[in-house]
């Protein structure tokens, strides 16, 4: 990976965690409601995974989704005012925090439905093996999806017709309260790929690089048309379910991974490696948190949909 | 003028609407080279090869699903589920992604789906295989719900489903696939949200669904001279026509609806309501629905013709209320 | 007395009924040593044990379909479905299977399987997280619905459907788990099919489920000395108690039917249908129904505020009816 | 296996051949309506599979059902008599041929729904379970059912907790007139077991002991509280889907699963193995076409069900 890429990736990195922990302070203001769900300690999966696509390439995503959203390149101001409650949100407030549409940044919305978007995504793939048109879709899902029956029935699809789709699975070990010990009987969800005759990958979900490799190689595949890859990541969210669930997890789980924080590692590895020196790094901290100042005030400064307005969007 | 069946009907529009438009293609279980299990599809896979008549395995959750993909991503889709009882097993699919997905983007998408199945009873095959579900579409916002019933409506109204640009639940009778009728040649629409007074009467206005309204008009035809019953077929249920619905009402004071779904929170009663609502001091007596009962659907055929509305009910209620 | 949520009277009835029966089991995601993401199971994975309190995958078609064959076979599971919404991720197994197949065999089987879940708005949550999907259970036949309105209830309702031998969907209402009441020390159960006059009155009958049962009775609160409101809770929608509804329209004349879904095909339509068929020469004007807007619940609050019948809602049917 | 169950398989082995046949000739002449699919070709599964259950054990069956009640057990009579419509049948007529209960004998139904009765099988075997009363499911399904969401969750519940069902797939090639390469993008549905941390199987179907040494073996893991088994029978089925769909196979592709016949099979290797003789064999034929004539007698003879009864049965 070269200089320019690498830096991008931090950048966006940067930019979820800063967005989130920005959504979190919101959210105890009073300013965002709703369910909230933070994608802060999974950021090298969306930044490593999206990082291949290009433009018009498709992504179908989550319940928590921020981070699939900023990695393909939404706009941040947009994505606040949606969290917010405001009309200028990219789905008029109409969707919020689950819901963030943008159909031409390739961004088909997140999904409140768990395993809901799997089948999504064989549409939005057979699109483009319908036009030839070389876009290939990435969906996203996490390991208490892998247990949907959507998921069964996608991946079967997905390879009998050869989509140009890739299955990432952010295996963060626990669904809401749930550990994965009551919702997966095996040990990788990357080894059902045998099951579909795709290829199966299970990685280090916290190493961005890694991540990129193995789903650049994947998106390639699609590309080529030789069909869809599964890939689990396995990683860790370092906050609750949502913000109105308390955190069931041991602590000690918590802290393990907290030290396998995907940000600071790749910090680490650009520094070493002399990609990047600490006072860039800060520039981009300090510019990203500049982006997220501009985000908050452009959500405050924006207005909440009209009552009258309800109606619109609904029809074509 | 020619000779089609409900059948050709819908075979021809499906062909002309992948002629007209090569975002449009099909996906579903058993509709390639057999050409669907009642025939709807025959020589689709044909003329139009895999890529556009896309045979499915069972799963029916990966065929809404990718029907709703497609059709934000600008495809044109047209699902076939085999049975509407089926659809059970995508309602998540169908109802929380298909209906909901282009308000929750803010507009930012469209949907351009059609959901085609076949639905009612009639052929002895039991709870499981004999719905008729569309009232659960009419009540959830987002959806567009067609009950074609006739030849020419089934042709004209499925061609006005697929360039909708937004979902629509389409919904056949397998009794009414070999009926018979003259149509046109070339091609017709028929515009959604506009009922059809299929026959004229003054004393009580029928409004009947899909293969009810034949049953309204057989029932019609035999009180003719003593009862003098307006027949209307409301041909899309979202959107409802009740303009035509209250037209009627006033001038005959009277409202039966028959459908073939439970009477029990069915569209009926959500007709009724609109009626009384909107025409209450027009009516000189109580709108009634006649509907199918509030049972599983027998196997024998016995008692599945006494768990569904019959020309003779239908008698015997208009009787009751002129 | 004590005073007791929503929610601890759900546990208590939980809890007794398991001590009472060992055949009652629990079944849904969360709920064990959470006891719940709202708190329902509390306790009771400590107190019964894995055995007993089972926490699944995120497989709703898992969920209904063990509880369908463990009722097939003996048992009396209660499964949770988190979110009614998500009841459309197993309607298969709710609808084709737990409400037909004990009809389908003959009345070989029976089905004592209780299906729990929470819906409604008013927490922001968007289109899929937001629904009142009641209608197509009482439209599916071989369902009793039920829908607690009370602490009460809650408690006595919840009983009841765990010792009845049929499939019940009990529909709890989010906004009222926290709702707090003084209520009777010890066990009781309440009826289903029995209606309750929550307040008396004589120029209107109001008609309300769930969370609106309680604006209801603001609005009425808010109008008393100018309109005097009967406000009836029918609590359970299958079966339906439709002769106190008919008893007190006969005394008010008018009715008004409050509910969260949306208007259209909504519950409120059937009750709308069976008091015009029962006491259309007592009514003095058109019945009406105030429910949702037929619009995929929106995130923002104002919006989703607007999608829903609020007290001023109601003041303003009312005033408009009486 | 021993001669007295030998010439126990074979028996109900003709049963349901002959049952079948009765059924094809009684719809012929309009006495049977509705959907029927015949199970004719597959005997040895169902036969093979049950006579390793107790009576107490469950069996959860598909719309190709019949097999699976006879090998059960179930009376030839009530069984016609559902199918012809009748109040004596099973189901006093409300069922028909896809929903034949008997729940005393374990016959939890056939299910009109493709891959429907999946998900019911976890609650009889959790029943079995939580009573401990070592009853164990069998439950059918074929593989067209395969690809349903409903196969995923159910086997890796059953995985996860350990159930005592037994998951018997009959693999006959076709679904409808789909063939299993529009379906499955892998060899063997049996090898979907490792997906589930389970024991696979993929085993000729038309081997009657064949299935009746694999699915024993399955049982007894089953019984001995080591979880479920998912057994691929590999047959096929002689007619085409039900009476009114024509065939729509390649006729040399019935014609070569014809001469695998499980029946003639059996026979002759009992014959060749001196376990029967040909004119005990007759005599069994004779016996089990006179059960038949007995049946299709106690159908014609009993009445359809009266119009004023339609609602008994609905609730209980
Ligand atoms: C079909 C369905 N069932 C249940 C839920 C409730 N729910 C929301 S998120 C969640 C946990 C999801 O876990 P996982 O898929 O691992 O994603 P993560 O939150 O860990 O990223 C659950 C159970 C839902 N939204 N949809
Ligand atoms: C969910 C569902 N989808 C579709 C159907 C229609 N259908 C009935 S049988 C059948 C084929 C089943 O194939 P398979 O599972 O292989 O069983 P087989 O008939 O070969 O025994 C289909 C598609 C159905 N009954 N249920
Ligand atoms: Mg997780
Ligand atoms: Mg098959």
């Amino acid at each position: 990976m070269n200089r320019k890429k690498s830096i991008e990736l931090l950048d966006l990195m940067y930019r979820i965690r800063f967005f989130e922990e920005r959504t979190m302070k919101l959210f105890r203001e009073g300013l965002i409601v709703g369910a909230l769900h933070h994608y802060i300690g999974e950021e090298a999966i969306a930044v490593g995974a999206c990082a291949t696509a290009e433009e018009d390439d498709y992504v179908v995503s989550t319940h928590r989704g921020h981070g699939h959203c900023i990695a393909k390149g939404a706009d941040l101001k947009r994505m606040m005012a949606e969290l917010m409650g405001r009309e200028t949100g990219y789905s008029k407030a109409r969707g919020g925090s689950m819901h963030i549409f943008s159909i031409e940044e390739g961004l088909l919305g997140g999904n409140g439905i768990v395993g809901g978007g799997l089948p999504i995504a064989l549409g939005s793939a057979l699109s483009g093996q319908y036009r030839d048109s070389g876009q290939v879709t990435l969906c996203f899902f996490a390991e208490g999806a892998a247990a949907r029956g959507t998921f069964h029935e996608s991946l079967n699809l997905a390879s009998l017709w050869k989509l140009p789709v890739v299955y990432i699975c952010e295996n963060n070990l626990w669904a809401a309260t749930t550990y994965i010990n009551y919702s997966l009987p095996i040990e990788n969800i990357g080894d059902r790929a045998s099951a579909y005759g795709i290829p199966g990958k299970v990685i280090d979900g916290n190493d961005v690089e890694k991540v990129y490799d193995t789903v650049d190689e994947a998106v390639k595949r699609a590309r080529a048309g030789k069909g869809p890859t599964l890939i689990e990541c396995k990683s860790f969210r370092h906050h609750p379910h949502c913000m109105v669930i308390p955190d069931t997890r041991p602590q000690d789980e918590v802290m393990e991974w907290k030290k396998k924080d995907p940000i600071p590692r790749f910090e680490k590895r650009l520094l070493g490696k002399k990609v990047i020196t600490k006072t860039e790094m800060e520039k981009i901290r300090g510019k990203v948190n500049n982006m997220l100042d501009e985000a908050e005030e452009f959500g405050r400064k924006s207005s909440v949909p009209g009552v009258e307005t309800v109606a619109e969007g609904l029809w074509a | 003028m020619r000779e089609l069946t409900y059948l050709d009907a819908l075979n021809e529009a499906l062909r002309e609407e992948m002629e007209r438009d090569e975002n449009v293609f099909l996906i579903g279980e058993d509709i390639g080279s057999f050409g669907g299990v009642f025939g709807v599809e025959k020589g689709l896979w044909e003329k139009f090869g895999e890529k556009r008549v896309r045979q499915t395995p069972i799963s029916e959750d990966a065929i809404v699903g990718t029907a709703v993909g497609a059709a934000m991503t600008g495809l044109r889709p047209v699902a076939e589920i085999m049975y509407i009882d089926f659809i059970t097993c995508c309602m998540d699919q169908v109802v929380n992604q298909a209906a909901k997905l282009r308000y929750m983007s803010g507009g930012n998408l469209k949907m351009p789906l059609v959901i085609r199945a076949q639905g009612g009873s009639g052929t002895a095959e039991a709870a499981q295989h004999s719905q008729s579900l569309e009232a659960w579409f009419v009540h959830t916002p987002g959806l567009k719900v067609v009950m074609p019933a006739t030849v020419y409506d089934a042709k004209g109204l499925l061609k006005t489903a697929i360039r909708d640009d937004n979902p629509v639940i389409f919904l056949e009778h397998r009794l009414l696939y070999n009926m018979k009728d003259n149509v046109p040649e070339g091609e017709w629409t028929v515009p959604f949200g506009k009922a059809e007074v299929k026959q004229e009467g003054k004393d009580i206005t029928i409004v009947a669904t899909s293969l009810m309204i034949h049953k309204a008009l057989e029932a019609a035809k035999e009180l003719a001279g003593n009862i003098s019953i307006e027949v209307i077929d409301p041909k899309t249920l979202v959107p409802l026509d009740i303009d035509t619905i209250l037209e009627s009402v006033k001038k005959t004071s009277r409202l039966l609806v028959v459908h073939e779904a439970p009477t029990i929170a069915g569209v009926g009663a959500e007709i009724v309501r609109q009626v009384v609502e909107k025409a209450f001091d027009y009516l000189d007596g109580a709108p009634r629905v006649l509907g199918g009962k509030s049972i599983p659907m027998p196997f024998a055929p016995t008692l599945e013709k006494a768990c569904t509305p019959q020309k003779e009910d239908i008698i015997k209620f208009v009787k009751e209320m002129v």
